[in-house]
């Protein structure tokens, strides 16, 4: 792997940046792997990365339906955060940020990761509690957070709605500095570089159709390419998870929904951290071309059609309009929808299923992005020892019938009452 | 936003209704543990058609089952649920 | 004549100018900057593709950034500036990137700023301060934007002749039709290229067509951009009242429409390619049609010397134009072999095209062209290009449309629908263009203007291997600008297309999302904005709480009062206050906002005993009880009280947070799985209006209020106060002897007078939720949300003995799931502190600090007579650790407070208080 | 120039009636049976599969049903304000879902549907005026919103 560094850039200055080789390969798939991964966005990507570089397996493939990053990778807010009230949450999203903080030095790839401070609004006396419980949920685990006064918030948003007859008053925060953003396509092309030259085959525009099932065991997947014999196999198919596990004969807990999100034109800086709220739905960043980053709720029904509804985006944009009325002149520029697998108590699966030879890692709801590094590192390692790593065992899919959720918000099994 | 028929009122805009949940993950009353287990927490969740349980929420408030494609978001059918109705 | 301001210069515009075509006028060419190098940019087209002539308009609270100077008309008094530029657009420090753009190649970013994540941080602020176009606005703005539904049989894109003739079609079939054009004028390319239709000129007949479709009651909406084209044919339009950052005349700036049609007709036409070559980018190098466009229609003759470049034979038409303006039409530089043109008098020049153009910020000096292989320059100031046309297929794409592949115009045309959408006119029938690719230092030769991508760029990417369009844009960033590559990616395609040598259809497509125009944020949200951004429920008493000028508290949407200072009371120092008053003699607290559901029939036990955990059959006529509900994962969701009013008939309250979770559960449950069930179940939360009436006083209070003795605990008698027929309950949330009086609210006011008048002669105050939370925690007494927070089941939270033995309640089968027996999941219990100290609220209980967390506090409060700070906490393995001793440590606030463990029940733990 | 005029009638006794059966005697009681969806007659509004709005005295209607349905009282919850005037119907397509312009909605149709995000049911009275039934805690918020709408509607 030719290093990237400011130097080369320069050299190719004098010579029309003609000496960068492709980031990655195009390889024909071989018969057989030890390891096949189902989903060429960023977990399946960084799972075979961390599969290689960890635990010396690099006879991988990961197949990909349409071209690496697609799906959600390519398609959410690109917030960085571990900021959960749950334990196991917090410390496997603390982990996940950890490794993002070295991400671009291991990944020789810049993914432009930016510590710019993840913020949560307070809007009354209960939402600082909720906060403060929050906050005080992290920091007995060591993770850094902070509380923050009206006043110290406005001097860290100044663009904030701070009059008091707000809507939504603004009476404190709780920020996580260490939160913030990443650039999301880089995360996929960092990892799938890092993979490629560790020997990983990288198989684009590979659907998969159909699993080989041997005497109760996966033991290979038929594909728009041919079959393809594994080992193991392990799915980490974001919102598709339900339709492969489904080639297995397994029905999981998830759902799959549309979550929406959507950039402004670009403007030069207005908006410092990531902008969440305790109250409302909806968070708020500028990227590093200037636009407004806005999210908001799913859209609350199932769908795979990776295409929103007009009513949801309106939702948030009026809610960040209530926080930041100076955006109502700018204009929202582009959209976007990605198919989320809404689990039942709002937190992942990953580890083994009841399938031999099948692991999954999915039922990411919209907290996907900021998981990549953690959870492609945790399941590698779960891949390679046959055993959950012990901060994903409380994620199990197993949880469900044994009665332990991880439900973040104690909304209950249906993802459209979160 | 889609256009669901009610099947009391016809025609009415998307933002009037809430879907509820799939129809495989009802619970019957009389359900036995596996099974209330099972409904609550399984879902085929095909990438194709399915049938939902929605509500016309912000309407004549009844409810009904749906039958509709996820991907093409077209609906194949609607069926009212509830009690019997007068005309 | 019009007076604005561009750059502080006063300046002149005619009637119905665009501001590009007024800064046209005045020979102004340099109008902007590029996002990434700051190259000089001036305008390349005359419509809503534009890339490069980008100002902010408008100013204060009006400024719009970004505002595109071909879709803007000229308005008296507006107010123009350049953007990216620092000190000036003539002279532009950004400008000196060019220097070292050649280190600065696609993707340059993901390839250096190496080190920690501080290290990025640090370079950002100076990448994101170049970066992002226009100012940020920091004011509010000042104006308002409507949003309104319309219905139509057949809406139509795109006011054309094409799009003027479906809607006529449909008006005479009766139809109800609406035509939306995004220009100020009808039919806009009639003005560019001007014909008889009809036997009429083409505005006149345009504005006759206009006429009919509105004496047939249709709809015609000018400045009206469809920006979404949804499912079932949900169309969002964007109407612009007045310009951007203008004054409006009426109550709204803009009206974003929701239209739903039964058939939409795309009438959107085409967009003209340029052609990609060195420098295209400079100002004074312009689309063919969009300098047709300010001759015909503006009256502005961009250049003097031109030469025209073609692949197609429209060009031709932009040559004459310039001819008849006076203009010199130095050559026509046809790629095409075959001689086409011959007999139009221009110096035509076949199988040529332009290589590299010269000049620099105050336009094209020239053009050096290829031509059969050998090259020649042409001295010129302006260079019209087309190469070809690109369908408008944005909305058909939304709808779902397929696409297919026209050779001969070398374009996508709309293909299969899914909707009713049809396209007509040229975007389903686009002019025949040739393609010839890129010509000249690739570096130089520009394919996405705004985001300075070159073709330099996309063959790195290529080979690097981003060679889905996907990546490809991605990495190069092509196609994100706000014109979202309207001019750009079939470029990007065709080199694709090129390097796989393969045929454009193949090299792969991108997808069109909403908008097709970018859509104003304000206009997205319409009149919910400021305090009306989401809406306010007031109860009935608000009125009335609002003139004693209350602390309030936003509850969900409700309005509460959460203490009635007196004074300079702070809230705790008003709530204590009030909290003792009920301790001591009695208060009055409006708790309307309590959910409240009758439920009658005589299946209405059955029903309430599978939503109610408790018994319910048990109760006899006129008594009530505590109940709680368990969802179906059997974890406890809501709590409340159920009363028998009559034999069939029950009154249910819960939660107020919950309320339209409960009524949508009861109406499921009503519904989907008792529908065999004689029962009625009506959410009559807004019709009862709810007063607590509580301490020592209440019952005394009642009695002379009632003339009648009050009910025991948990009893409810139908009286009267104030001449109002009321639901007396005798419940108690407080701790203390205490009634719930429930009304019909059209009276709300006169029986809180009522009520107010006695508890004030009794020496008591009215509270508010400040003080209802305090005598509510040392009773020991739960609220949905803290400590019912939807992870315990009913023995978790000290209610297992009120469950109903038989079952049959929802919830009960999935309870015996395993881990459900494990002792140390958490539990609810009681804190004290020992050594004095406030236990903080969500703090964290740990045995020492620096150990991890075994459960939180969910509620705090004090002894409210003794003082002491007391809470409520969820514990792990709590019930069996009464009387251990931990610390609520709450790192954030820094605070730790040592706290004893024990029953959540401080307050009269046997419930004497109840008693008379 | 408004064209349309908002009037808060204020609060009247209304009751709910919910049926799970078919009682015979109700059309003695009304003088009329009782409506379809969408439709109101007299003092009788449908709002739902199983459910009618009622206005007036209902004892002896709660006598027909007995057995059949239930009848709980709902005024206290619900504000009648009159939209009247030519621009009525222009007036609710505002922040609207539903095609209040449509010619079908006619004299004592009836619909629920939402207007700037607020439940509200509504009955034509004749082709100058219309009925809203508005929950009684968004009514503030409502009217605000029909006020600074009915100072813009589009021709």
């Amino acid at each position: 792997m030719a290093k990237y560094s400011a130097l080369s850039l320069l050299r190719g200055a004098f010579n029309g940046q003609s000496h960068w080789q492709p980031a990655w390969r195009h390889p024909d798939p071989k018969a057989s792997y030890d390891v096949v991964i189902i989903g060429g966005g960023g977990h399946g990507l960084a799972t075979a990365h961390y599969l290689a570089k960890n635990h010396g397996i690099t006879n991988v493939a990961v197949l990909e339906k349409g071209y690496i990053g697609s799906g959600n990778t390519g398609r959410n807010t690109t917030i960085v955060r571990s900021n959960y009230r749950l334990e196991p949450l917090s410390r496997f999203y603390e982990f996940s940020l950890k490794l993002w903080e070295q991400l671009s030095d291991e990944l020789n790839y810049n993914v432009m990761f930016s510590p710019r401070g993840a913020l949560t609004l307070g809007h009354s006396d209960g939402d600082m509690i909720r906060l403060a419980e929050k906050g005080d949920a992290m920091a007995v685990q060591g993770i850094d957070a902070e509380l923050l006064t009206r006043d110290q918030v406005m001097k860290i948003e100044p663009c904030l709605d701070f009059s008091h007859d707000a809507r939504f008053p603004i009476e404190g925060g709780m920020i996580q500095w260490r939160g913030g953003t990443a650039r999301h396509d880089a995360v996929a092309w960092g990892f799938a570089r890092s993979a490629d030259s560790q020997g990983v085959d990288i198989i684009q525009q590979c659907e998969v159709t159909s699993m080989v099932v041997d005497a109760g065991r996966v033991v290979g997947v038929e594909t728009s390419r041919g079959r393809i014999n594994a080992g193991m196999v392990a799915i980490c198919a974001a919102g598709h998870s339900g339709h492969v596990a489904a080639m297995a004969g397994l029905k999981l807990p998830v759902e799959s929904q549309t979550l929406q999100a959507m950039v402004t034109e670009g403007v030069k800086p207005m908006v410092n951290t990531v902008v969440m709220t305790q109250s409302l739905h909806c968070y708020i960043s500028q990227s590093d071309k200037g636009g407004i980053v806005f999210g908001g709720d799913p859209d609350n029904w199932p769908s795979y059609a990776q295409r929103g509804h007009a009513v949801t985006m309106e939702l948030a944009v009026q809610q960040g309009l209530a926080l930041i009325p100076a955006l109502s002149r700018l204009r929202m520029l582009r959209t976007w929808a990605g198919v989320t697998d809404m689990s039942f108590d709002g937190s992942p699966i990953i580890g083994s299923t009841p399938v031999d030879g099948l692991w999954i890692d999915g039922g990411w709801c919209y907290g996907g992005f900021k998981a990549t590094p953690g959870s492609g590192y945790l399941f590698a390692d779960t891949l390679a020892n046959q055993r959950p790593h012990e901060i994903i065992a409380p994620f199990s899919l197993d949880r469900f019938e044994r009665g332990s959720p991880v439900d973040e918000n104690g909304t209950g099994p249906f993802p459209n009452h979160r | 936003m889609l256009l669901i028929p009610c099947p009391h009122c016809g025609d009415r805009a998307q933002a009037e209704f809430a879907y509820e949940r799939t129809a495989d993950s009802v619970v019957p009353l009389d359900a036995a543990p596996d099974q209330a287990v099972a409904a609550l927490f399984t879902r085929t969740n095909p990438r194709g058609i399915d049938e939902e349980i929605w509500r016309h929420t912000y309407g004549c408030g009844s409810w009904m089952l749906i039958r509709r494609d996820r991907v093409s978001h077209a609906i194949e059918w609607v069926k009212p649920i509830g009690p019997a109705v007068l005309p | 004549m019009i007076r604005f301001t561009f750059d502080g210069r006063a300046l002149t515009a005619k009637p119905g100018q665009t501001l590009a075509a007024a800064l046209l006028d005045h020979g102004i060419k340099l109008v902007g900057r590029s996002f990434k190098y700051h190259r000089p940019r001036g305008i390349l087209s005359a419509g809503v593709e534009e890339p490069n002539a980008l100002v902010t308009v408008g100013t204060g609270g009006r400024a719009e950034p970004n505002t595109r100077a071909t879709d803007l008309y000229v308005y008296d008094g507006m107010v123009a500036t350049s953007q990216n530029r620092w000190p000036s657009l003539s002279s532009d420090l950004g400008s000196a990137l060019q220097l070292v753009a050649k280190a600065l190649p696609a993707g340059f970013y993901y390839k250096t700023f190496f080190g920690p994540p501080k290290l990025w941080l640090f370079y950002e602020k100076f990448i994101r301060r170049a970066a992002g176009l226009g100012p940020a606005p920091v004011e509010a703005d000042p104006d308002r934007y409507a949003q309104r539904a319309a219905f139509c049989d057949v809406l139509v894109v795109g006011a054309g002749p094409a799009g003027l003739i479906a809607a006529r079609d449909a008006a005479r079939a009766g139809k109800r039709v609406i035509l939306v054009e995004q220009d100020a004028e009808l039919a806009p390319s009639l003005l560019r290229d001007p014909q008889e239709i009809e036997g009429q000129p083409g505005s006149v007949w345009a504005a006759s067509v206009a006429a009919e479709l509105r004496a047939k009651g249709g709809r015609v909406l000018t400045r009206t951009s469809a920006s979404g084209l949804w499912d079932d044919n949900f169309i969002c339009l964007s109407e612009k009242l007045v310009e951007p950052g203008q004054v409006p005349q009426g109550a709204f700036t803009q009206r974003y429409w929701h239209v739903r049609a039964d058939e939409v007709v795309l009438a959107t036409g085409t967009l003209e390619r340029p052609l990609t070559f060195a420098n295209n980018d400079r100002p004074g190098v312009m689309l063919s049609q969009a300098v047709r466009t300010y001759v015909s229609r503006f009256g502005v003759v961009p250049g003097q010397r031109v030469v025209v470049a073609t692949s197609n034979d429209d060009a031709y038409l932009t040559a004459t134009a310039l001819r008849q303006a006076g203009a010199e039409v130095v050559a026509v530089l046809d790629s095409r072999p075959s001689p086409a043109g011959q007999d139009s008098g221009f110096a035509v020049l076949n199988c040529a095209a332009p290589v590299s153009a010269a000049g620099g910020k105050r336009g094209v000096t020239g053009v050096t062209a290829l031509i059969d292989g050998a090259e020649r320059s042409f001295a010129c100031d302006l260079i019209a290009m087309s190469g070809g046309f690109t369908p408008v297929v944005h909305l058909h794409m939304q709808a779902g449309g397929k696409l297919d592949w026209d050779d001969a115009a070398q374009a996508f045309v709309p293909g299969a629908t899914r909707q009713n959408v049809r396209t007509v006119g040229s975007a389903a029938a686009p002019a025949p263009a040739e393609t010839f690719g890129a010509l000249g230092p690739a570096k130089q030769a520009f394919v996405d203007f705004q985001n300075d991508v070159t073709v330099a760029d996309l063959d790195l990417a290529w080979r690097e291997g981003y060679r889905s369009v996907e990546h490809l844009k991605r990495y190069t960033t092509l196609g994100m600008a706000t014109d979202q590559g309207k001019t750009s990616n079939m470029a990007a395609l065709d080199r694709i297309a090129r390097r796989e040598g393969m045929e454009v259809p193949q090299a792969g497509l991108t997808t069109f999302r909403p908008p097709y125009t970018p859509v104003s944020m304000g206009a997205l949200v319409g009149l919910a904005t400021g305090e009306h951004a989401q809406p306010t429920r007031r109860p009935a008493l608000y009125d009335l709480h609002a003139a004693k000028h209350p602390i309030w508290l936003n509850a969900g949407y409700w309005k509460r009062p959460r203490a009635y200072p007196v004074g300079s009371e702070t809230l705790a120092e008003a709530g204590l206050r009030e909290a003792r008053s009920v301790r001591q003699a009695v208060g009055l607290c409006d708790v309307s906002t309590l959910a409240k559901f009758e439920v009658q029939g005589p299946d209405a036990v059955q029903f309430l005993e599978r939503v109610c955990q408790t018994t319910v059959g048990k109760l006899a006529v006129g008594r009530g009880r505590y109940t709680f509900m368990a969802r179906e994962d059997g974890l406890v969701f809501d709590d409340g009280t159920v009363w028998r009013l009559e034999d069939n008939r029950y009154l249910l309250t819960s939660s107020t947070g919950g309320a339209s979770r409960m009524a949508t559960w009861l109406s499921y449950v009503r519904n989907y799985l008792c529908a065999d069930l004689k029962v009625s179940v009506v959410c009559v939360q807004e019709h009862y209006a709810a007063i607590a009436v509580a301490g020592p006083q209440s019952s005394a209070v009642m009695a002379e209020l009632t003339g009648a003795e009050a009910p025991r605990h948990m009893s409810v008698s139908e009286t009267g106060i104030a001449g109002v027929p009321v639901l007396l309950m005798a419940a108690s949330f407080s701790g203390e002897r205490a009634f719930e009086v429930h009304f019909d609210a059209r009276h709300a006011e006169a029986v809180w007078r009522a009520i107010e008048d006695k508890v004030l002669q009794a020496g008591g105050a009215p509270y508010g939720i400040e003080a209802m939370e305090l005598l509510r925690i040392e009773k020991g007494h739960l609220v949905v949300g803290p400590d019912i927070d939807g992870r315990l089941t009913a023995d978790e939270l000290g209610l297992g003995k009120m469950v109903n033995k038989a079952g049959g309640w929802i919830g009960a089968a999935t309870l015996h799931r395993p881990d459900f027996a494990d002792s140390m999941r958490k539990q609810l219990v009681g804190i004290e502190a020992v050594n004095g100290g406030s236990i903080p609220e969500g703090a964290m209980l740990v045995r020492r600090v620096g150990e991890q967390a075994e459960g939180h506090v969910t509620a705090s409060g004090l002894r409210i007579m003794e003082g002491g700070s007391i809470a409520l906490a969820h514990l792990m393995g709590g019930h069996m650790r009464h009387g251990e001793e931990l610390y609520a440590h709450s790192p954030t606030r820094k605070q730790t407070v040592k706290v004893r463990v024990g029953s959540p029940h401080f307050y009269d733990p046997s419930g004497e208080r109840y008693r008379d | 120039m408004t064209d349309v005029v908002v009037e808060r009638l204020g609060f009247a006794p209304l009751q709910l009636l919910d049926l799970w059966g078919d009682p015979g005697g109700v059309q003695q009681v009304l003088g009329h049976a009782l409506p379809p969806v969408g439709r109101a007659e007299g003092g009788v509004l449908r709002t739902g599969p199983t459910s009618w709005l009622i206005e007036g005295e209902v004892s002896a209607l709660k006598a027909a049903i007995s057995g059949d349905g239930a009848i709980a009282a709902v005024g206290g919850g619900l504000l009648r304000v009159r939209l009247s005037g030519p621009n009525w119907r222009s007036l609710l397509m505002e922040g609207g879902l539903f095609d209040f312009e449509s010619p079908a909605f006619t004299t004592d149709c009836v619909v629920i549907t939402v207007i700037d995000h607020v439940s509200v049911t509504l009955r034509v009275e004749g082709p100058d005026s219309c009925l809203a039934y508005v929950p009684a805690s968004h009514a503030a918020d409502l009217l605000h919103f029909w006020q600074i709408s009915a100072g813009g509607l589009p021709q």
